[in-house]
């Protein structure tokens, strides 16, 4: 296939009027030495239907998906609508909105992700998308240690691992210093981080409901509430399972400063991991420095509102080294789905999270009833970690859920599982009936 | 202005969710929230029309020619967005076992050989989910590298016609930024830089072809210049379409380097991304890539994460998997004969855009382009400046140039036709250009107050910042 | 005008057709043609936006509302059309073995079940593709029946309401027509029709409710005086939108229906379609119904062709599949209480927008109506018509009613809102019809004029018909 | 789900300003008795994701297709442009073009259609669609006879089985008279037409390639052409295989009056049989007889040349029962399918039919190595019959090909095959293994 458009008449037409003979000498600047004349070791060409079969023989293969699996990435029921929506060529093939006078389709959708985001975390003000969960929270740590200017972190052991990994990437290569808030029982240890809080501390991050479906409760009565004042600190809460946002009280209403992490939830398939939906919302004082693409309410010059990007002077094409991040291409086209799947979903967003939280309940007892064991009784939203039973529950030989052990040794003998409205009462039972077959132990 | 809050009203969303039929698992209220009132109330079919006639609002590539510089809007097969669509690849978790992703981890491998063999390079990282986390990722390297090597350089040039992102990175990995300046003629100043490279550089970025649309003609020397130092340099291939199957950047010299995928392997840009920013290295680097890497071993394919040298994680998973099936799809649909052709029609689409308008426009750096060019409104009656040309533009159909950028071109307009363009709509494009020029002398109102066709009319962005509303209240 | 052929140029088209690595088996040059030139050479690119920009030219229900009466251009939910390109159903070959198609024939199997307990009757076929074809098998089922019982009927009655395709089909079987006329309250005139039924009256069709948007008051009536003279009564439903969930067809006292399962059962309407028109019959009828018909035995589905008193085939496979999975989704969503919601909501909808504009617009069977209601141009100053006022809609961003149907009602405008229309939307056409009747009064050159806004200005009908240009050269 | 949008207190305000108090009043007319609290028997309603899961099971059990099958519906590969297009909103919720200033996008598609069709049968005239192959050529045979006002009609017995059914159920209700022209091999018998012929006789229909596969030559030494020319016959000239018309020799070329059947190989997949893509193409002299719409190129008020619906006058909602048919609601969007595909292949449609007539040839050639014997040697497009050999081929067993026993009863033995672009050598070869393995045979 080719999708270029100039035949040979067009190209000698072309080079005459540009006043070169050949195609070649366009590219007389390079190092004539490096030209090819033709790209070794690619395969050949090959046509639109035979890259279909090759492709759907490949998608095959994964066929047969993993069960009660999330982990930072959740399988809901996508309404048809969205793809409907998002697959309209005006949406898909659009770039960043640079020129708002033809760009309301795009601002305005994205406007409306960053109100739906404000309102669920009860933040003021969320940027228009960052690459995934764990970036928004490396640069979610980086804005509030720019805000601060304090550069150490604690970051809470139930924080996803992976997120954790990525922090440090980035904490290394910026000089950051993260420090780990260990557990309590499944939950973070609220009552340590007065001990690990030293002058250089600026943020304290957690993630709810955590790595281990719990749910957090930074508010409790740990003292947290009142060293968070006393010290300054900022509470970065972490969300990889936005659902949780229409079901669970919100970050705000637990002490949140920033809210980041991951919306796939809302309206993206798992799509081996990418790409994915991050987000950074803060309080107001933030807005300055939140880093990425922020779209403004403003007017045109009829008088009319419209929407535009805005603050530009954050970013990276205006501020360079002094940006508040070098993020320029986000991810676009997942957050306008988002605000179509909570446009769809809108006010039964709650009732779906309901209906999570009664699946995961019901597996949960089921996995009990079945020889699992409970590690403790932390409330949780639609995931939660049980420890195998004696005999040992081989999570990759069942296809069902995560073995945290990589991550965390002391829990070798569990197992992570998820439950969403796709798993239906009947594919529970079924899975049941395998483990207590023994099939699915070591 | 439209928003789907103000559509709401009570009892109109009959979102239908399953019916639980066992037990009810109460949570204490002390957990839960409500958030119903949060949320508009519409039906799916006011969200369509909402949508729908938003959509209309919006300019895009299937529509018309969109040459925005630096971004290579170029039209992209739909069999990319059925591909990559498919349930097979879009249901598949990122945590399920090796065994059931075989065929996404081969498409991954595979993806990255065939980088190799475009770039010249030795290993690629596909992680990066952007051009710029790709800038991040290669200036950890370059971090990493001398940490390592455990020589204390703290220093990066960058020219100062780089793209925004390229100091932006330097500065996230604690780096300190020398700005080295370009010549008149659009390379890199030679005598500057010698001036500038000593024991503290730990390397030079430098896009190929340059922000400009132009190719450094002392590329080679550059990369002389700083191997003799120990440092290493880093091609910003962002602009890579330029270049696609007609030169490798490891020829150039360059020891690391990013492509945008969304750019030259053809993902439609999303109204913002996402998009996907490969990594890719010489021989030395290998071992500081990020993980997870795929590994082929007996003809199966597996995530591995154990490198000792490694600089760690830099995505929630894998990275935008979905970006690389298209991309991978679209280097097997056009093969080495194809990706060539590429890069020469879309160099000679831009001269040929050039050639028709250089004698109407100021053309501030007098050579041959590459894949793009920049002009600019010098000669303009005053008061037109770039930005009334560009908001003129949009009246006759088409999307702006990038303008303002780069910035060592006052009121640049960079003008990137792409290859996907035929000869009669650059043709089409020159013309609007030459009449916007006529109108500024004749009519210079209509330009002035362009535009007037858009579905809105000019937008005051001043007004935007300075009381910024960045939610619907 | 922009039209595909005009952006032909040779050498752009690169369509790939997968090499054929074997032997060359040449065909002789007697049997073979060359078609290339006949087809445009374009590319990819060029189709889309080809494609694109004429879409932007095209009126759409997921726009805003199409009150296009007895078309029932309602709202069809998105997860129809995904659903209907699942692969699973397209790429199911006609032909293949019952086995591999158990999916797809329960699905006729169940939505024929469905069918019965919404119309009541005892048999239904799913295979007319469209609702002209329904009436078409309906009269053949007459045909057969009186075949069958070996009278000689050859008459059949249509009131002057009909529509066109009800007299058309008639015809279409060798049946002669008698038109009864309608009352000026909207219903069939009993004394008229008691003078025409006779021993030659093999039936009588009837829309239910009419093409007025009313119900006949006389039904079950006319009922008994056709079935007291042994004449079988068709109703034509493709207004089953008014009734869904409320009242059964054969509960009316007809023997033979027809439904539009693309209106009522909500399947977009494609530009022109394709549609299904489901025959429903009371027991009497079931054996002359056309097949293959879809049999259930020991929980298998099968294709079956051998009844002896079928009217035979009268399609090329098995009928619109894609359409019926559409019906079938819709039915499922709903169940019975949300069709009965479909109904009540169309009708109050329509009372509705008629309280709206009946004090401003004629209204000339002043009845409350079902579904869809009549009114027209008359009192408007002379010379602006129904057809200027449908035009001048369009100016304000709806579509135009349907016009000039039935003709029975001078310069009839026929309004069908659908059910899925809110009340400010209603109210918003409401205010469009009274504004145009001002303007009418107030500036009428505006009227007649019309439109303005549209992608074209007022298409010249007459010429079109007069020197036929059918096709490009 | 509900589609419905109004809430409890626009239902009150409505009924108010309708004047009844109930939305009963509202069916007042209706005999009261029959009005139904809830329909009986139907399932319970379910949620979107609900029946996405119920429909997905049910397509799960079509996943084996059969191979090598056409018989009047043909697999090919469908370019991504053509859904692309073809689910635009503006295309697939829009009705029939009956206000041609918001209805270009249709008009113009359609007439491309048109054009198309003209142009690869060589014919004029070519209307909007019709709703398959079937009944396009009963409506073709109709159009014929109202024509030349001959009420017989002589049909090959090549012609597909299933069409002829379907042209004697509409010829029964239209009190025409078909006759059989037999078979000489597996193609028409040409030299038969000549006694079969009497006064009555308007019209011969054939099939080509027919429904074995065979490419018809009415044009051959068999006096057909002088008969036709004689006696005034239309050659109905019906066309299954719609990419054949850009391999082999125009019907045109042929002496085609009228070519009819079936377009589906243009951009619509095979579908269970529906929709299909119905089309009846003919000479000028039939331009006002034809049913269905017509597009026709017009002006619109400021003289620009537009689109239009034209010759309305020979459709049912004008002239009622003197219509040229009853037919309404056609397949619009498949037409519009047509357009985009025929725009993609382009120039390339002779190879793509070159390739199709490859593979059946390789197929051929594969399965008379493996047992099968020829019946004749008629040259073919894609698809032809061979016997299967004396012990006994299974057709239904082997999931391949099209058994005609049912409609041939001497050809009990044989099997009509068909092999298209989406056939690879590879799985011609597999089959093959599997054909000499023996374990498709009875
Ligand atoms: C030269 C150059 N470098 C880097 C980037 C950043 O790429 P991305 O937007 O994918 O982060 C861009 C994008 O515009 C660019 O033009
Ligand atoms: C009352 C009535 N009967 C029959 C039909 C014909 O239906 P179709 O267009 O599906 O053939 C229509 C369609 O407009 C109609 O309104």
């Amino acid at each position: 296939m080719k999708y270029t458009l100039l035949n040979n008449d067009d190209k000698a037409l072309m080079l005459k009027k540009i006043g070169v003979s050949k195609i070649d000498d366009l590219f007389a600047d390079l190092p004539q030495d490096i030209l090819l004349d033709k790209l070794d070791g690619l395969p050949e060409p090959v046509s639109e239907m035979e890259i279909h079969d090759i492709l759907k023989s490949e998608s095959c293969k994964n066929c047969s998906s993993r069960m009660f699996l999330g982990a930072g990435a959740y399988n809901h029921y996508i309404p048809a609508v969205v793809d409907d929506i998002a697959s309209r060529s005006e949406f898909y093939t659009a770039y960043t909105p640079y020129q708002p006078e033809v760009s309301q389709g795009t601002l305005t959708a994205v406007f409306e992700f960053q109100t739906y985001m404000c309102r669920l975390t009860g933040m003021d003000v969320t940027n228009a998308s960052m690459y995934d969960g764990a970036t928004s929270l490396a640069e979610a740590v980086m804005m509030s240690a720019r805000s601060s200017r304090k550069d150490k972190v604690l970051v809470s052991r139930a924080v996803n691992p992976i997120y954790r990994e990525v922090l440090s990437t980035y904490a290394w290569a910026a000089g950051l210093k993260v420090a780990e808030i260990p557990l309590k029982g499944l939950t973070t240890d609220f009552s340590a981080v007065k001990k690990l809080c030293d002058d250089e501390t600026g943020a304290v991050v957690i993630q709810s409901p955590n790595f281990f479906g719990c749910i957090e409760e930074p508010d409790a009565e740990s003292g947290f509430t009142a060293l968070k004042e006393e010290k300054k600190l900022d509470l970065i809460y972490t969300v990889t399972e936005a659902l949780s946002l229409g079901f669970l009280k919100s970050p705000a209403e637990r002490g949140a400063d920033i809210v980041c992490g991951e919306a796939q939830s809302f309206g993206s398939p798992v799509s081996f991991g990418g790409p994915m939906l991050g987000f950074i919302s803060a309080k107001e004082r933030f807005t300055r420095k939140i880093p990425g693409r922020l779209i403004g309410l403003t007017v045109d010059s009829d008088g009319n509102k419209v929407f535009a990007l805005t603050l530009q002077a954050r970013e990276q094409h205006i501020r360079r080294e002094k940006a508040t991040s070098n993020i320029c291409s986000n991810e676009g086209i997942l957050a306008v789905k988002a605000a179509v799947y909570l446009g769809a979903a809108g006010p039964q967003l709650g009732k779906l999270g309901k209906l999570n939280h009664n699946t995961a309940s019901y597996l949960r007892e089921s996995l009990l009833s079945a020889g699992f064991s409970s590690i403790s009784d932390e409330p949780f939203f639609n995931e939660f970690m049980l420890r195998n039973g004696k005999s040992g529950f081989d999570s990759a030989a069942a296809g069902a859920g995560f073995d945290p052990g990589k991550y965390y040794p002391e829990f070798r003998d569990c197992t992570l599982f998820c439950a969403t409205e796709t798993d239906t009462m009947q594919s529970i039972d079924n899975f049941i009936e395998k483990i207590k077959s023994g099939s699915v132990w070591k | 202005m439209e928003i789907i809050f103000n559509k709401s009203k009570k009892g109109k969303n009959s979102y239908a969710v399953p019916q639980w039929k066992g037990k009810d698992y109460q949570l204490d209220g002390r957990y839960t929230g409500n958030t119903s009132l949060l949320l508009p109330d519409v039906g799916e079919s006011e969200l369509v029309r909402h949508y729908v006639n938003l959509s209309k609002k919006n300019f895009c590539v299937d529509e018309n020619m969109y040459p925005l510089g630096s971004c290579t809007m170029k039209y992209n097969p739909k069999i990319n967005e059925k591909l990559a669509s498919d349930p097979g690849f879009t249901s598949l978790h990122p945590h399920c076992d090796c065994e059931s992703s075989q065929g996404a981890l081969k498409i991954i491998y595979e993806l990255e050989e065939y980088l190799k063999k475009i770039t010249g390079m030795k290993g690629v990282t596909l992680l990066p989910a952007a051009g710029s986390h790709g800038e991040l990722t290669g200036v950890m390297l370059i971090k990493k590298h001398f940490e390592k090597t455990g020589e204390n350089r703290d220093t990066i040039i960058i020219p100062d016609s780089a793209h925004g992102t390229n100091p932006a990175s330097v500065a996230m990995c604690g780096f300190k930024l020398k700005e080295v300046k370009s010549t008149p003629e659009g390379d890199v100043d030679i005598k500057s830089l010698e001036g500038m490279i000593d024991k503290n550089t730990a390397g030079m970025m430098l896009t190929s072809p340059g922000t400009t649309g132009l190719f450094d003609r002392n590329i080679k020397k550059i990369a002389k210049m700083l191997h003799d130092n120990g440092s290493l340099f880093y091609g910003d291939g962002a602009n890579l379409n330029a270049t696609l199957g007609k030169a490798r950047f490891a020829d150039m010299g360059f020891d690391i380097m990013h492509m945008n995928l969304h750019k030259t392997f053809s993902t439609p840009h999303g109204g913002g991304g996402p998009g996907a920013g490969p990594v890719a290295v010489v021989e030395s680097m290998v071992k500081y890539l990020p993980v997870p890497r795929v590994v082929k071993k007996g003809g199966q394919y597996s995530f591995e994460t154990d490198f000792p040298d490694t600089i760690g994680r830099i995505h929630s998973f894998a990275g935008n998997f979905l970006i690389y099936l298209r991309a991978y799809v679209y280097i097997r649909l056009l093969g080495a004969s194809g990706l060539k052709d590429v890069s020469e029609t879309a160099v000679l689409n831009a001269n040929y855009l050039l050639a028709l308008l250089k004698d109407e426009y100021n053309w501030p750096i007098k050579r041959r382009c590459m894949h793009e060019f920049i002009i600019n409104d010098k000669g303009f009656p005053s008061g037109i400046t770039t930005d009334h040309i560009s908001k003129r533009i949009l009246d006759y159909g088409f999307h702006a140039p990038t303008v303002f950028f780069p910035l060592i071109v006052e009121h640049s307009m960079m003008i990137e036709p792409t290859e996907t363009e035929n000869r009669e709509t650059l043709e089409k494009f020159a013309d609007v250009m030459i009449t916007i020029k006529k109108e500024a002398f004749e009519t210079p109102a209509i330009v002035l107050d362009a535009p007037h066709n858009t579905p809105i009319r000019r937008a005051d962005v001043v007004q935007a910042a300075r009381t910024p509303v960045l939610k619907w209240e």
